[in-house]
C-alpha cells in the first residue's frame, strides 16, 4: 500500500561528484514489494520546490526499517535534499510503481542488469534480491566519467561488474553498448534503468531476448491521477497509453513506444 | 447541522472541500489512500464527447511555489466516463461535478446533456478556460458574449446546476462573471490556471512539449484571492473558490472573500491526503476564528 | 565590443541588466553600497508632475515566492526630479530610464516632455500599467486604443525614445503590444505587476491598505517569460523583459524568449547586490552555454 | 555602512514561549553605530519565504565579533529561522536604520526604557551602553503572559526593572501604562519600543518628556528605496513624511504622526 511517511534521516553522505546515499528508516520499507520501485520525496517543506522528486528505491533492509536511495544532487530539489541532515526527517511518498520482475528470471539462469547513471540505483536492489535467489548477475554500468562512479564495489560483490565511461577515466571507454558488444549474449534475461538514448540502444541490441526496462518522466502526482507521466505504448490500435507513475516505471521490453 | 455543511446549488455539501478538476483523475487514485466520502464533492477530471490523448510530454513543469502543466484533456471519453468512471464513484457517499469540455458549442452540450443524467453527478462545471488545447475552450473562456451563448445552450439541456470556470486570462473577470451569470449559470467556479512558460535550461526550449502551460500552486494565490473578490461583490452566484489552495487557512482566505466553497488541485500532488487533512483541521480553525459556522465566513472581508 | 554589450533605441548598455522601476529609488540607496556605474542602465521610480504622497501603510506584503505592493507612485513630482534626483545620478556613467506615470494623457505628455530633456536621460518609460492608483494609468494599459494614442502623443514630446511598459493584467498582450506599436513606441517594457490580494489571518482584512496590490517576484515569471515570448514573435519592437529575475539564469531566459535586455524588480528587496552580482556572472554563463556575444541568445527559444 | 554578511550561527536557542535567542558572528558587528539598529535576516535560500524579516540588534559584542537576536517565531519566516541550527551561515544585511541616541542622556540622569513584546530586545542593548556610561535606567517591560516573558534577570542586573502582563501572570497585571502610573516622573529622558498602542500611551503620559520611539512597519528594502514603510510625519504642512526604515526606526518623540 502506497503510505505517506515521515522518515528520519539515519545516514547521508556524498559518496560521488554531486552523487548521495540517503538512509532512511520508517514503516514505509514494509510496503515495498518489489525492487525497481521508486519513492516520491518531498526535500523541503516550504513551497519552493513545490512537488516532490520522484527516486528509485536502491536498496531494502527490511530488519532495520530502512531505505538507501541514491541520486544525483544537480537541480534546485535534489540541491535541497542533499542539505538535510541526519535526525531530521523527510516527508517520503512510497512505495510507487511496480518493480523489475525477479520471478522472470530463475534460480541458475544469467541475468544482464545494465544501468546508466543515476538509472544505476535500483539495479542495486533489483541483484541483491536476484543472486539472493541464485540468478547470476551480471552489471554492465555506465556513467560520464571516474569522478561520477558510484557503487561498483557494492555490485562487484554481488557478480560481475563492468564500468564504461563516457571519457573512458574508469573502464571501458564509451557506452554500455561497447561493453554489452564484447559480452556473450547466453543470458536469459536483461533488466535495464537509465537515459532514454541507452534504454534505446539496449532494447534494440537484445531486440529477441526478454528485458524489462524502467522508464523516466516528469511526474505531478507519482500515484496515476494526474497523466502528466503518459508515455504512447507500441501497440497504436487506438493511441493507447501507460503511465509511467502508476503502470510503471519498469515494463516489459516493447511495450512502451521509444 | 454539522458546522461544515454547506448548501449550493444541486450540491449538499458535507462540508465546502472538493478535489479540483484535473488533479484528482477520476477518484481511483485518491481511493485508495483514503475513503472518499469524507469529501464535500469531488471535480472529476475534463470531459470531452470523444476519447482525447492530450499533449505529447513533458506534460508538467515545476516553477516557483507553483507548477505549470499542459495535459491537453487526455480523458477516456463520455461514453466510458458514464460507463466506467461514474459508476465506480457510487460506491462513495459524494456528489460529483462533472467538468465538461469541448471545442464548439455542439461538443459541449453533447457531454453536458449525457454526463448531467448520471446518477451521482449533482452538478456540472462548465471548462471555458481550458489554456492548454489548441481547440479547447478558451475562446469560450476571454469573450463574455460567447460565454454567455454557450452558457445558456448548456443551461437548456443540463439536468442539473450549471457552473462556469473561470480563465482568470482575461482583463476584466468581473465582465466574464456578470456575461455567465446573464447565460443562466448557477454558479462559477475559479480560477483556472494562468498561462505561463519555463524554458530548460541545458536546452533553452520550453520544458513543456506544448510550450505553454497553467500555473498553480501556492503561487498563483493572491491573483485567484483577488479575483473572487471582485466577481462575488459584482454577481450573486455562488462561487467555488481555487487557486493554490494548500491548508485550512487558505480555505478561510477564500471563504473570507467571498467563496462559498473550495477546491484544491495542485495541492494534491504535494499530499495526497490534503483534502481530509484540511477537513480534518477546519473546525479547530473555526474555534480558533470565533466562529459557530463556516457559512458566516463567507465575504467577511468585504464587509470588515 | 564587449561580450555583454547591448545596443537599444536610445540606450548604449555596458550590459542588460538594469533594476526595475519603483524598486531603486532614484538609485541613492544602492549608491551607497555599489558604484552604479557597472549597471546597464537605471529605471528611476516613477515620476508624476505634482509630487505625490501614495497609499496609506501597510503597501507591501508577502506571498509564496513573491509580494505585492502598493506604493501608490509616491514620488517628489517633476519638478523635484528634475532639479535635485537626475542631476546627483550624473556623477555615474549610467543611461537613465525615465518611468513616466500619470492620470492623464496631458499629464504624462508633461512630463515625458520635461524629463526627457534631462542629459542623462536616454530614454522614457510610459507606465501605462500601474495597478495600485485609481488614477494612475491603469486604463490607457487595458484598452489598445487609448493606449496607442497616449503613445503617439508622448512620442510627439519626447527629445529620446519612448519604451511603454505593458500590464499582465489583460486577455491579450500581443494585442496591446502592437497597439503601442502602431502608437511609435520604439520599445516595450514587460511585464508590470499582476493585480493580487492577500488577506490578513488575523484580522480577515486585505493586508494592503490598499486592499489590492501588484503580485512581483519569482512566483510570476512563468507568466513574463511566456508574455515576452508572445510579444517579441508578433512585433518588432525591443523588449526589455522583467517579473521574477534573480539570477544570471533567469536573464539568459529572459533573452532567449525575445527581450534584449532584462530588468531586476523584487530581487533587489532580497539581495541588494543582485545587480551587480548577476552582471559579474554572466560572462561565465555565456562560457557554460557556448555563446560569444550575449545578443546570440535574444530569441533562441523560437529558433529551436 | 550596509554590509551583506554571511553570520555564523553560533548559539540559537527557545528562551521562552515561541522566543528565540539567535546569537551570530560576522564582520557586520563591527558596522554597528547605534543601539536600536536592526538587521534585514534572509531566513532561508528559497523563494518561500520571498523577503527579509527586520530584527534589532538585542546585544552586540564587539570583542567577540557577535550580535545576539531575540525575536518570536510565529510567522512563516521566523518558524523557518528557528528551526536554523548552530554552525549553519545566514545571510544578514545591516546594520540598517539609526538607534536611540544615548548622548540624549547625561551620566547620572535618569532614563525610563519602556518597551512591550518584541519591542523589548533592542532595550536591551540600549541600556548596556546607557548604564555603562553613568545613567540610570529604569526597565519598564510589558508581555502577554508569563511564558512569553524573557530577559528579566539580564534587565535586572543593569537596573530596576518592572514587569507586566496582560493576564497577570507575572508581575503588575495589566499593561506598562499601569507600572508608569506608579513611579516617578523625575527622569530625564524616555525610550520605548513595542506595539503602537503602547507608543502612543506612553508618548501621550510623557508629552512633556524628552523622549525616542521605535516604530515597526512592513518592509520591502529595508534600506530606504521602496517606499514601502513611509509613515507621515505630525508637520502635516506639505503632507511630509519618514521612512521607518531609513529614517527610523527610532524618531524623537512627536514627530510621527500616530
Ligand atoms: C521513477 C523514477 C525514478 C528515479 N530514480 C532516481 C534515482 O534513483 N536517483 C536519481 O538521482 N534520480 C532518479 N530519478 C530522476 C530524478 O527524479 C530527477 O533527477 C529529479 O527529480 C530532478 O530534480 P531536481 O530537483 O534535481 O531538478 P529540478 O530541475 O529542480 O527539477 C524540476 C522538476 O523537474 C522534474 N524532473 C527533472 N528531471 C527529471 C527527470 N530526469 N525525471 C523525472 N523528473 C524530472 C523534477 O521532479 C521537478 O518536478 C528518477 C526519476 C523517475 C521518474
Ligand atoms: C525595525 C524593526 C525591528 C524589529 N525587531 C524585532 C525583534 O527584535 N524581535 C522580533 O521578534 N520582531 C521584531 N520585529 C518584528 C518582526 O520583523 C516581525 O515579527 C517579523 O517580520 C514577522 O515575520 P514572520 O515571518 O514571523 O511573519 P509572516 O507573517 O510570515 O510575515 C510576512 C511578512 O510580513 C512582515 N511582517 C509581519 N509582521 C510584521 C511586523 N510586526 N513588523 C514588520 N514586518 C512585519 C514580514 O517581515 C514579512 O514580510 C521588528 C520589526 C521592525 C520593523
Ligand atoms: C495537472 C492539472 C490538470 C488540470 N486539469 C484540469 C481540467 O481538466 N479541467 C479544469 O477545469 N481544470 C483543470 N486544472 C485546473 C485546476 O482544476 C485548478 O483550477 C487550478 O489548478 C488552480 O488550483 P490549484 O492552484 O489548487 O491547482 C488542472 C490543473 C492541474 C494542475
Ligand atoms: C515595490 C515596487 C514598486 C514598484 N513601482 C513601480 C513604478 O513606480 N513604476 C513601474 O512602472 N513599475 C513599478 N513596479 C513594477 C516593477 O518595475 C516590475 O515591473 C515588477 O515588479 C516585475 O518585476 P520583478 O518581479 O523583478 O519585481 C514596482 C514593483 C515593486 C515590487
Ligand atoms: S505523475 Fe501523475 S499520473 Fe503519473
Ligand atoms: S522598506 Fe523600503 S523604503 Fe523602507
Amino acid at each position: 500500500m502506497i503510505i505517506q511517511d515521515r522518515m528520519e534521516i539515519v545516514e547521508h553522505k556524498q559518496i560521488a561528484r554531486a552523487i548521495f546515499e540517503l538512509t532512511l528508516r520508517g514503516k514505509l520499507t514494509g510496503e515495498i514489494t518489489s525492487p525497481g520501485q521508486f519513492v516520491h520525496v518531498r526535500v523541503s517543506d516550504s513551497f519552493d520546490p513545490l512537488l516532490r522528486r520522484p527516486i528509485s528505491i536502491a536498496k531494502v533492509d527490511r530488519d532495520k526499517q530502512e531505505i538507501t536511495l541514491l541520486y544525483r544532487a544537480d537541480g534546485h530539489g535534489t540541491g535541497v535534499l542533499s542539505k538535510r541532515i541526519t535526525g531530521d526527517t523527510v516527508d517520503v511518498l512510497g512505495p510507487l510503481g511496480n518493480g523489475f520482475p525477479i520471478e522472470a528470471t530463475e534460480a541458475g539462469e544469467t541475468a544482464y542488469l545494465i544501468g546508466g547513471g543515476i538509472g544505476v540505483p535500483p539495479l542495486y536492489e533489483l541483484s541483491r534480491q536476484l543472486t539472493a535467489k541464485g540468478v547470476k548477475c551480471v552489471h554492465i554500468l555506465g556513467f560520464e566519467s571516474e569522478d561520477v562512479v558510484f557503487y561498483q564495489e557494492q555490485f562487484a560483490a554481488l557478480g560481475d561488474t563492468h564500468i564504461a565511461t563516457v571519457d573512458g577515466t574508469e573502464g571501458t571507454k564509451g557506452f554500455v553498448t561497447h561493453v554489452m558488444d564484447k559480452l556473450p549474449t547466453d543470458f536469459a534475461t536483461f533488466y535495464t534503468c537509465g537515459p532514454m538514448p541507452m534504454l534505446k540502444a539496449v532494447q534494440q541490441a537484445y531486440a529477441d531476448k526478454k528485458g524489462y526496462v524502467s522508464f523516466e518522466e516528469r511526474m505531478g502526482c507519482g500515484i496515476g491521477a494526474c497523466f502528466a507521466c503518459v508515455c504512447e505504448t507500441k501497440d497504436q490500435s487506438e493511441r493507447s497509453y501507460v503511465k509511467i507513475c502508476s503502470d510503471g516505471p519498469v515494463f516489459e521490453a516493447g511495450v512502451v513506444s521509444i | 447541522m454539522s458546522r461544515l455543511a454547506m448548501e449550493l446549488p444541486g450540491l449538499q455539501l458535507k462540508n465546502p472541500i472538493m478535489p479540483a478538476s484535473g488533479c484528482f483523475g477520476f477518484g481511483k487514485e485518491f481511493g485508495g489512500l483514503y475513503d472518499l466520502s469524507q469529501l464535500g464533492a469531488i471535480m472529476i477530471k475534463a470531459t470531452t464527447e470523444e476519447t482525447r490523448y492530450g499533449n505529447p510530454t513533458p506534460r508538467v513543469a515545476e516553477t516557483a511555489s507553483g507548477m505549470l502543466n499542459a495535459i491537453g484533456l487526455q480523458n477516456p471519453g463520455l461514453e466510458k466516463v458514464m460507463a466506467e468512471e461514474l459508476p465506480w464513484l457510487e460506491r462513495y457517499d459524494v456528489p460529483i461535478i462533472a467538468n465538461v469540455a469541448g471545442s464548439e458549442t455542439a461538443d459541449y452540450v453533447a457531454v453536458a446533456k449525457a454526463i448531467s443524467t448520471a446518477p451521482n453527478v449533482h452538478a456540472l462545471e462548465l471548462n471555458i478556460s481550458c489554456p492548454n488545447v489548441k481547440c479547447g475552450g478558451i475562446q469560450f473562456g476571454t469573450d463574455p458574449d460567447t460565454a454567455r451563448e454557450l452558457t445558456a445552450a448548456v443551461k437548456e439541456v443540463s439536468s442539473v446546476p450549471v457552473y462556469v470556470k473561470l480563465s482568470p486570462n482575461v482583463t476584466s473577470i468581473v465582465d466574464m462573471a456578470k456575461a455567465v451569470e446573464a447565460g443562466g449559470a448557477d454558479g462559477i467556479t475559479m480560477i483556472n490556471t494562468l498561462i505561463g512558460m519555463r524554458l530548460d535550461a541545458k536546452t533553452g526550449r520550453p520544458i513543456i512539449a506544448n510550450r505553454t502551460g497553467g500555473l498553480s500552486g501556492p503561487a498563483v494565490k493572491p491573483v485567484a484571492i483577488r479575483m473572487v473578490a471582485e466577481v462575488s461583490q459584482a454577481t450573486n452566484l455562488p462561487i467555488i473558490g481555487m487557486g493554490g489552495v494548500t491548508n485550512a487557512q487558505d480555505v478561510v482566505d477564500f471563504l473570507s472573500v467571498g467563496a462559498s466553497a473550495v477546491a484544491v488541485g495542485t495541492a494534491n500532488f504535494v499530499d495526497p491526503f490534503v483534502c481530509p487533512n484540511i477537513i480534518n483541521s477546519l473546525e479547530e480553525k473555526l474555534d480558533e476564528l470565533g466562529v459557530d459556522h463556516i457559512s458566516e465566513l463567507i465575504g467577511r472581508s468585504h464587509r470588515l
